[in-house]
């Protein structure tokens, strides 16, 4: 059994201006212990994915449909209490915006620590030894537990707010854009050591970036999201091998690399669609420079090309046996 | 604290205190007398502390009848030696002070001696300020003691009655024993005066009148107990038709008879108490507030010099166990004409516009006989001054006849109009100044108001108080703006604050406006001696009252030798003739004031007698009031 | 090169009206989902509509002679003064014979005038001041913040009661004094503080990189990016215009010839507030009408407030 | 032929620290931008590559005037622009140098439609004529890829996508014709996919406009993919310069090999050793005179505490490096 | 943090010195003087009025007048009262101050207590029925004009209930010997709200180190309470427990008047506040954490939104003087609104600017208050 088994997800926002297509039909699987990267650009529902896992979506999210499954127990159904007792020692989450995560007026060692009491039943005291074993973990000094959040860097948040997701032991992390407001020496070094603490506390993981560059160093899987749906998944060096989904291969085209041959970088055309109409058929098919008639009128199935290389695309790029 | 201590010795001999509560809606300042007769001269000062000294006379209400306080008898006559005037007054023997001390010449000698003091180059009576300056005319000179009991007063030429019968005799006298050390300190220190109101007297200050001061919290209420050692205690007062009056005093033995005494029928036989043990007169900071508590009985009555305002009088009329009683003003509100501007130079021009006032229309129609209209500068409630035969310009007239007379006064002066103002549909409902005369002709709007040198009338300013400080006026006002309008007189009422007018009125460069509404309160009814003041050309300086600048060397003959005169009956005919001339020339023009009305528990508060110009607070210093619980 | 050609397919001003017209439309929108705004607003156009009524009815059926809300008076009623609701004097009359409804509709004009006037002062010394403190800062910015400090030291009410026996306050001069006073204090820091957001932003130094004087740049940009917060605080404004004037009126401290707190005054110096049930004809159509008229202007500014401050819209 | 269009000499700016406690001196500064000395050439694309806090932002805003440098000059086309005032003088430097900033969603004013925003600059240099300036508005859009122009002119900025206010934002700066042009990450927020069109149209306008551009980025790949020179920012110095290629491949200083070792390559199967590099970056306030990069240099010798900052020394080849141990 | 006390008092002190400048030449510009109200009185000659404009400091050139003014200001001496002529303006403002404090501190501590936690339940339930009910109940009271409040609630409690007095704040037959002056047992009062919310502040501290929450909040709830219990036991043997409770007896009404208008300014201001700070990414993180609904809401939200509610109310608590004039005048409350009135009034300029001078001088330490408690309310803020 799978840690967590997402099997047709669909979330949509309800607005004034009608539904917002978040999350369209998404399927994944994490095995415990496994990192694996979600990849895609902004506002095409990687955040929105992570939030519904934890079931944190705003009030105007509507849950339309498919099972987040997690060690057998269905998510979207169980009663607020029982999600409240899986949130943190279950599935925890390094937040986007660790600068803002942390609460600026009570001590960042406190902040994690109320979390450990709020999940196990430790004194204080023992919780706050805890917090000491974990700022070791992440690389930050024992001295800073009792200060306050302003009284951090940038880098030294985000180990704090690594150090919290880490508190209760969960079994999932959901990194959620760790590293970007980050300068690249400092998110190096993090994200060196979220690895290293993964593989030492067998944790599963689940990133999710924008940056295909940081999703290729960090993840063993990998699934690449385009305006709501998950449009390819499989082994990350596969993905980057043999590209199956045109918009993976523009992806991967499109960024530079200081590594290897200069080369022309091939632009997207257009706009990502807006998600209150999205296209029919493919999503990805007034952009897709392969894309057929067909691609206008139904949405591809999302279906396994070579073993645990899934794609949703008619006409995909390569694999296809 | 060792009076209130004998009081509550006393109370529990006698049983139960009688207790009145009275509603005041402001706080004493001072308990000090130099400052309650001086700058603090506040009425609620004099309701709540008046009753702890007596001067020698006083004008006895209702009928403001002079006669002898700590004084016996009256005083002799003035006689000139050695080119100074001089009179003798006797004082009652066998009363004390509050503290036991017997009261004597030493104290009266004493008091007037601290108001003749030069200090910094002024008399203390002038440096004190407030009321003391009346007390202590310039022209009295010295004040000597003759024996225990007889005072001699020394002036420097003749005094009139204000100097002397109303003036230096109605002094509130001081104790000497307890004031000396006082006075003499504060001679010592740089400001005399000043160290004299800074004394805050403790509870041993003794007083002489029926109430002493026991406690004072400020700012909630202020509790007088009676003066067991009350000299006047039991003294029986009769007045009678004839205006004879005698007094009898068993506890000092002592009898007064003047005026011709008893002839005629009683009508009033009032006997000093007090017979209250205390009164606590609780502040109330606003009028609805004591209203309630005098529907719920929480108070007695309460005090207030204007007296209730018709709201007030129409919540309370129904309410079980409360009297209202309705007493003529003594005070008038008016119409003052910048005598030194043009048009208000032109007699003419007054008369006109005091034609077009119809008193009686808004009174009776628009204030619904909530004001009274006034023509005289006497109000005719005061019937031994009122002089009943002056011109009233326009009355009994209707609107239009007061159009038509105001026209035909302006014209005959000279003045003018582009488009002259016309009556139409005289004597019918419709009757206005512009419309259309029955034979079709087309009367046109007045307009364009000339001056008798044909200029045209520059706009008149009438400062009048805003609705917010008296409704009453600044309707007034507004009425008077409109009727002079229709006649195209170019009038516009600004209704500004009291503030404002008063510093326009007296502005220190002179006087600064062409029309103005305010009133007066007037003072002793036993002594009109405003005439004076108002209309005297002495008084047409910078600070000076005169504000319409009336000048008549006729009318300042007439008001001189009405301040000398020696006696009432003296006076008499000159205050009518000062009335006459003032109706005649309208420096002012009266126009109305408010009855003042008062209420009070009939279950909780026995008047001896209910009609007194001014209203039953005048009932003072309420030493004959009973308590009915 | 592209040829140039004139893509002028509509006049300009057409198509900024009809943009205009849209974003009214978008924001309207918003206001209208706030709730209490339109709630504000409905009330507001109420006593629009008393407003206006007044001198149709003064002009057909009320006689001046007796529906003049200052000097009218019912001659057919002497002596029943203040007279209960009637089918003449639907609100009753005042303790001098004066109709009701007819004060309360003529001082309608005189607190919207009074209100709109001065909360207008207000807003446009603020918003310049505000805009000119932000963007210059230094000497200019101390100078005006320092005053903001030392005009909020005062209590308003206060203030104004010294003021009145300075100069005479009718309505149009208490409008100036209200309006210069709060456009000088606490108006100024909230907005300049806006304006400082503004400031920082990237387009006002492309604008200064494309060479837009300062007189430009506040104009054109700074200006109207806090005109929003402007309106929305003209909105609280008129609120504590009218309400100050109630209660200086109420204390018989302005020299006003008719307006809701003169009304109460009236009442009160008369002697017939505190009988409430007896006399309710005289406060309570005044009272409801300050209380009303304030708590209206105040919820269109709240609402107005969810539409300028996406932070406290509905998600 | 080439020619030096805009020179930096020692162009130093220091920044007063906000101080709590009144003090009629200031004795703290942000040592910003600190001698830096750098030229670029018509037509060039220059890089500016550092961390976030190295100074590279306030270079270019010294370059645009929007910021006075607090010592050094700075000589756009020969003239030493940091002597204009105003005038003329200030509206011909204006109309010539241009800046793109990096944020697409603050840096148009959300009140101003596209128009408006683009018209600004033609408004303020005196294009009177209404039909003018929609005509050349039109034109610039057509140019950055708008197309057509009528459906966006009349949009507002929150009606676009970041790729698409990015263009417009270019269109600002380029439709008075600049000839220099600062680029402040143009690209940094955009997606990946609408990142590699605004970079190809930034070099098309160079193409068509012949227009230069300093062009500041913290991303090392994307400056290799634009500039054809770049020099690497470390708390206000420049610690390399040198061509692109060579500096990348071959860095010299070992900040800029620490900052080359930790990009992280879209390659599963490459491994990166970590960067030698200790420590946090801390703000340059009063900054001792030895080299900045001393506290944090795994190379660090004695020599290095002993002197002062060490100078930007040619190697050969046009590559600058400023170290003691590079020589 | 003393060295940035010193700094803000010394720009205290030039805006302080820049107010009484300002309130000195608006008390000049008044036309006319005190001694104006003499002109009434024909009786008193001009001499007498020109002798009292001498002793009152009314002559002199106005350059003089406000040196001496100035003088006198610093060295604590607000000058003589007309009015109260020859008290002092300082001993008139301490008779009337304790009474206009313990109202206000009590009504506004209250209206604190009821919009605070309104402010945190209407923002967690936003849109909801309840939200826009509080919100326009709070806005209608709010904005009510405010002697209609009061006279609505004389009329019902006072006239209809009969259950509190018309107003004043002592029943005079219960004070007829008291053993102590009301102003004691006003500064009493002060005294014991004081010292409850110091002790309650202190126990809250304290109790801070017990680990666990539930415990936490049991020791908690159980010292205030006795906390609470002790103060009425220590009123209720201390033998002036009458007086005070007949003082608190009448202040019910102002008090209930005072709250029910400003408890919606806090409210909103809360409301607003929390709509902010709940839109932050740490409520988020909160709520992932696991933490439960009430918890997230007031120990992470309404903690944090706290703060400019907190400034918002002791920058108010300063000005009791203009709040207070319609209040006091209603409720017959002597304290310092009517004296600033009636001082205005009569033209007692040295009590009128004494009111404003207060005033200035307990808004801007109210000011320097509002920073030192931000610094220890809000970590992010050091001096």
């Amino acid at each position: 059994m799978p840690l967590l088994d997402v099997r047709n997800l669909t979330m949509h926002y309800v607005t004034k201006m009608g539904d917002v297509h978040a999350v369209d039909d998404v399927s994944f699987m994490i095995e415990a212990g496994e990192a694996i990267g979600l990849v895609g650009e902004s506002g095409c529902g990687k955040t929105s994915i992570a939030l519904t896992l934890l079931r944190l979506l705003p009030d105007n999210a509507r849950f339309l449909g498919g099972q987040v499954l997690f060690e057998g127990k269905d998510l979207t159904h169980i009663p607020e209490e029982e999600m409240r007792k899986i949130r943190w020692r279950g599935i925890s989450m390094i937040f986007q915006a660790a600068m803002n995560s942390l609460n600026p007026v009570y001590r960042v060692g406190d902040q994690i620590i109320e979390a450990i009491q709020n999940h196990l039943p430790i004194s204080y005291r023992e919780a706050k030894r805890r917090v000491s074993e974990l700022f070791e973990l992440v690389g930050l000094p024992p001295e800073v537990i009792d200060r306050y959040p302003h009284e951090y860097s940038g880098g030294m948040k985000q180990r704090a707010v690594i150090a919290m997701a880490l508190a209760c032991d969960p079994k999932l992390v959901i990194a959620d854009e760790p590293t970007t407001a980050l300068d690249v020496i400092v998110q190096d070094h993090i994200l060196r050591r979220i690895d290293e603490v993964r593989k030492k506390l067998n944790m599963a993981m689940m990133y999710i970036s924008h940056d295909i560059a940081v999703i290729a160093e960090v993840s063993q899987r990998l699934g690449v999201m385009y305006a709501g749906c998950l449009v390819e998944f499989g082994d990350t060096v596969t993905i980057f091998k043999r590209p199956a989904h045109p918009y993976t291969v523009a992806l991967m085209s499109a960024f530079p690399s200081i590594k290897g041959e200069k080369r022309k970088l091939q632009g997207l055309p257009g706009e990502p669609p807006d998600l209150l109409q999205p296209p029919l058929g493919c999503r990805f098919h007034p952009r897709c420079a392969y894309a057929t008639a067909i691609c206008a009128q139904r949405a591809p199935r999302y279906e396994e090309i070579e073993p645990g290389h899934l794609v949703a695309c008619w006409n995909p790029r390569s694999g296809r046996a | 604290m060792r009076k209130s201590l004998a009081f509550l010795v006393l109370c529990g001999f006698i049983g139960v205190a009688q207790v009145l509560n009275i509603g005041i809606f402001e706080d004493l300042t001072t308990k000090n007398i130099w400052a309650q007769i001086g700058p603090d001269a506040t009425v609620w000062n004099t309701y709540v502390l008046g009753g702890q000294y007596s001067p020698l006379y006083l004008s006895v209400p209702p009928t403001w009848t002079w006669l002898p306080g700590l004084a016996d008898g009256f005083p002799t006559p003035f006689v000139e030696e050695n080119g100074s005037w001089v009179a003798t007054v006797k004082v009652r023997k066998g009363i004390t002070w509050s503290d036991g001390t017997p009261f004597t010449a030493d104290d009266v000698v004493f008091t007037f001696n601290v108001l003749l003091t030069e200090v910094g180059g002024m008399r203390m009576a002038l440096a004190l300020g407030g009321n003391w300056p009346s007390y202590c005319p310039d022209s009295l000179a010295a004040v000597e003691k003759i024996d225990d009991y007889t005072v001699k007063f020394v002036y420097s030429a003749e005094p009139g009655l204000g100097e002397w019968t109303f003036g230096a005799l109605a002094c509130p006298i001081v104790q000497k024993a307890y004031w000396e050390p006082k006075f003499l300190a504060a001679l010592e220190t740089e400001d005399p005066a000043g160290s004299l109101l800074a004394v805050v007297p403790g509870d041993d200050e003794p007083i002489i009148g029926g109430y002493d001061l026991a406690r004072w919290e400020p700012g909630a209420f202020a509790q007088v107990n009676k003066n067991p050692a009350y000299f006047a205690t039991g003294e029986r007062l009769v007045l009678y038709e004839g205006g004879g009056a005698t007094i009898e005093n068993p506890r000092l033995g002592y009898q007064f008879t003047a005026y011709g005494g008893a002839t005629g029928s009683v009508l009033y036989d009032l006997v000093e108490g007090p017979y209250v043990d205390s009164i606590i007169y609780p502040i109330y900071l606003n009028q609805d507030a004591a209203v309630l508590a005098l529907q719920k009985g929480e108070i007695a009555m309460f005090l207030n010099p204007l007296g209730l305002s018709k709201g007030f009088e129409d919540r309370l009329k129904g309410t079980p166990g409360v009297q209202i009683i309705a007493n003529p003003p003594w005070g008038f509100r008016y119409l003052a004409f910048n005598m030194r501007r043009e048009p208000m130079n032109y007699k003419a021009f007054r008369v006109a516009v005091a034609t077009l006032i119809d008193r009686e229309f808004v009174a009776e129609s628009v204030f619904q006989g909530i004001i009274t209209p006034m023509y005289s500068a006497v109000p005719e409630f005061n019937p031994f001054w009122y002089n009943p035969d002056i011109v009233v310009y326009g009355k009994g007239l209707s609107h239009a006849e007061r159009v038509a007379e105001a026209v035909r006064i302006l014209k005959e002066a000279g003045f003018s109009w582009d488009a002259e103002p016309k009556v139409v549909n005289a004597g019918t409902r419709n009757e206005m100044v512009v419309g259309v005369l029955p034979d079709g002709t087309e009367v046109p709007a007045p307009k364009g108001f000339k001056l008798p040198d044909g200029r045209y009338c520059p706009e008149l300013e009438l400062l009048a108080p805003s609705a917010g400080y008296d409704p009453l006026r600044a309707t007034f006002a507004i009425y008077i703006e409109q009727w002079c309008r229709e006649l195209a007189i170019p009038v516009k009422a600004n209704l500004t604050g009291f503030n404002v007018i008063v510093n326009k009125v007296w502005a220190p460069e002179g006087f600064e406006f062409d029309m103005y509404i305010l009133g007066w309160s007037l003072g002793n009814p036993a002594f009109p001696d405003y005439l004076y003041y108002f209309w005297h050309s002495s008084q047409d300086v910078p600070d000076g009252f005169n504000t319409p600048g009336y000048r008549n060397p006729q009318y300042d003959a007439v008001a001189e030798a009405f301040l000398k005169a020696k006696s009432v009956a003296e006076a008499r005919p000159l205050v009518f003739k000062l009335q006459e001339m003032l109706a005649e020339d309208v420096p002012y023009v009266i126009l109305f004031d408010t009855p003042i009305k008062e209420a009070f528990r009939v279950d909780e508060i026995a008047f001896p007698y209910t009609e007194v110009l001014g209203g039953i607070q005048f009932v003072w210093p309420l030493t004959t009031v009973k308590a009915l619980k | 090169m592209i040829p140039r050609r004139n893509v002028g397919i509509e006049p300009l001003w057409k198509i900024r009206a009809r943009l205009w017209a849209r974003s009214l439309r978008k924001n309207w929108g918003l206001f209208w989902e706030s709730r209490i705004g339109p709630l504000g607003l409905a009330i507001i156009l109420f006593f629009v509509l008393l407003m206006v009524a007044h001198p149709i009815l003064m002009a057909t059926v009320w006689d001046p002679r007796v529906y003049d809300p200052v000097v009218g008076f019912d001659r057919a009623m002497v002596g029943r003064h203040p007279a209960p609701p009637s089918w003449a004097h639907p609100l009753g009359t005042d303790p001098i014979g004066r109709d009701i409804l007819s004060q309360l509709m003529w001082s309608t004009r005189s607190e919207f005038a009074l209100g709109v006037t001065s909360a207008l002062i207000t807003v446009v010394i603020g918003t310049f001041i505000g805009a000119v403190c932000a963007y210059f800062g230094g000497v200019v910015d101390t100078f005006f913040m320092r005053l903001a400090d030392l005009v909020m030291l005062f209590p308003f009410i206060a203030l104004l009661m010294v003021l009145r026996s300075i100069v005479t306050l009718d309505l149009w001069r208490l409008a100036l004094v209200m309006g210069v006073l709060s456009g000088f204090g606490g108006i100024t820091i909230i907005l300049k503080a806006q304006a400082l957001t503004v400031k920082v932003k990237p387009y006002i130094e492309a604008a200064k990189v494309a060479g837009g004087s300062a007189f430009h740049i506040i104009r054109r940009h700074i200006v109207p990016n806090i005109m929003p917060l402007s309106f929305l605080y003209m909105m609280f404004n008129v609120t504590g215009a009218v309400f100050t004037e109630a209660v200086l009126s109420y204390f018989g401290l302005l020299d006003i010839r008719m307006s809701w707190g003169i009304m109460i005054h009236t009442a009160e110096s008369a002697g017939y507030l505190g009988a409430f049930g007896q006399y309710w004809w005289l406060w309570a159509p005044p009272g409801a009408a300050i209380t009303l008229l304030c708590f209206a202007f105040y919820l269109v500014g709240r609402g107005l407030d969810t539409v300028v401050n996406p932070r406290l819209r509905k998600r | 032929m080439m020619s030096t269009i805009l020179q930096l000499q020692n162009v130093t700016k220091l920044f007063p620290v906000k101080q709590r406690t009144f003090a009629l001196k200031v004795r703290q500064f942000v040592h910003a931008v600190d001698m830096v000395n750098f030229a670029v050439e018509t037509g060039e694309i220059f890089g500016l590559v550092g961390e976030s806090g190295c100074g590279k932002t306030t270079t270019g805003k010294l370059i645009v005037k929007l910021y006075e440098p607090t010592s050094g000059k700075i000589f756009l086309d020969g003239q030493d622009i940091t002597l204009i005032r105003s005038g003329a003088a200030l509206r011909r430097f204006r109309r010539a140098v241009q800046m793109i900033f990096q944020d697409p969603y603050e840096s148009l004013n959300p009140r101003f439609t596209i128009f408006d925003t683009i018209a600004e600059p033609l408004e303020i240099h005196g294009v009177r004529s209404l039909s003018e300036r929609e005509a050349q508005v039109a034109e610039i859009l057509s140019q950055v890829g708008l197309t057509p122009p009528e459906t966006f002119m009349f949009r507002y900025p929150h009606e676009l996508s970041g790729g698409q206010r990015q263009r417009v934002a270019i269109a600002r700066a380029m439709v008075i014709r600049p000839r220099f042009v600062v680029a402040d990450e143009p690209t940094s927020m955009l997606d990946v996919s609408v990142r590699a069109g605004v970079m190809e149209l930034l070099l098309e306008l160079r193409r068509d406009f012949g227009v230069s551009y300093l062009y500041i980025t913290h991303d090392l790949a994307v400056a290799r993919y634009m500039c054809e020179r770049l020099a690497v920012m470390y708390l206000g110095k420049i610690v390399e310069l040198g061509s692109t290629e060579v500096v990348i491949q071959t860095p010299l200083h070992p900040y800029t090999q620490a900052l080359l070792a930790a990009v992280p390559v879209p390659d599963p199967t490459y491994k990166r050793e970590p960067p030698q590099i200790k420590g946090d970056v801390i703000a340059p306030i009063n900054p001792p005179p030895q080299c900045r990069f001393l506290p944090r240099c795994p190379k660090a010798q004695e020599v290095c505490a002993r002197s002062p900052h060490p100078p930007l020394v040619d190697v050969g080849g046009g590559h600058f490096v400023s170290c003691y141990l590079v020589r | 943090m003393l060295r940035y006390i010193g700094w803000r008092l010394a720009q205290i002190s030039v805006t302080f010195f820049l107010f009484l400048t300002v309130v000195f030449l608006l008390f000049q510009a008044m036309p006319g003087d005190y001694t104006k109200q003499f002109i009434m009185n024909p009786r008193i000659p001009p001499e007498a009025r020109r002798a009292l404009q001498e002793r009152l400091g009314l002559t002199g050139s106005v350059w003089d007048q406000y040196l001496h003014y100035v003088r006198n200001v610093f060295t604590g001496n607000l000058g003589i009262s007309f009015q109260y002529y020859p008290r002092e303006v300082w001993d008139v403002i301490k008779e009337r101050l304790p009474r206009t404090a313990v109202l206000f501190l009590v009504a506004d501590l209250l209206a604190f207590g009821v919009g605070y936690p309104l402010g945190k339940y209407i923002a967690w339930k936003r849109g909801k029925l309840s939200d826009y009910a509080v919100t326009v109940t709070g806005v209608l009271f709010y904005t009510i004009f405010t002697p209609l409040l009061a006279l609505i609630l004389l009329f019902v409690f006072s006239n209809v209930l009969g259950w509190f007095r018309s107003g004043g704040f002592l029943t005079p037959s219960v004070w007829l010997r008291p053993p102590v002056d009301p102003q004691v047992v006003f500064l009493l009062l002060a005294a014991t709200i004081g010292g409850i919310l110091a002790l309650g502040g202190g126990i809250f501290f304290l109790t801070k180190r017990i680990g666990h929450p539930r415990p936490r909040n049991w020791a908690r709830r159980s010292l205030i309470l006795l906390l609470l219990a002790c103060a009425a036991l220590g009123w209720y043997r201390s033998g002036i427990g009458t007086y005070a409770w007949d003082i608190v007896w009448h202040m019910f009404l102002p008090v209930l008047a005072v709250t029910l208008i400003s408890f919606g300014g806090t409210m909103l201001l809360m409301r607003d506040s929390m709509l902010e700070v709940i839109r932050e990414d740490y409520i988020t993180t909160a709520k992932a954490k696991g933490l439960p609904d009430k918890v997230v809401r007031d120990k992470h939200a309404a903690r944090t939104a706290l703060l400019p509610t907190i400034t918002n109310f002791t920058i108010g608590l300063g000005f009791i003087v203009s709040g207070g004039i319609v209040t006091e005048t209603m409720f017959s409350w002597k304290g310092m609104g009517l004296t600033y009135l009636e001082a205005v009034l009569q033209q007692d300029f040295p009590l009128a600017m004494g009111c404003l001078i207060f005033t200035g001088i307990l808004v801007l330490l109210l000011h320097l208050v509002v920073d030192v408690l931000y610094a220890f309310l809000d970590p992010r803020i050091s001096y």
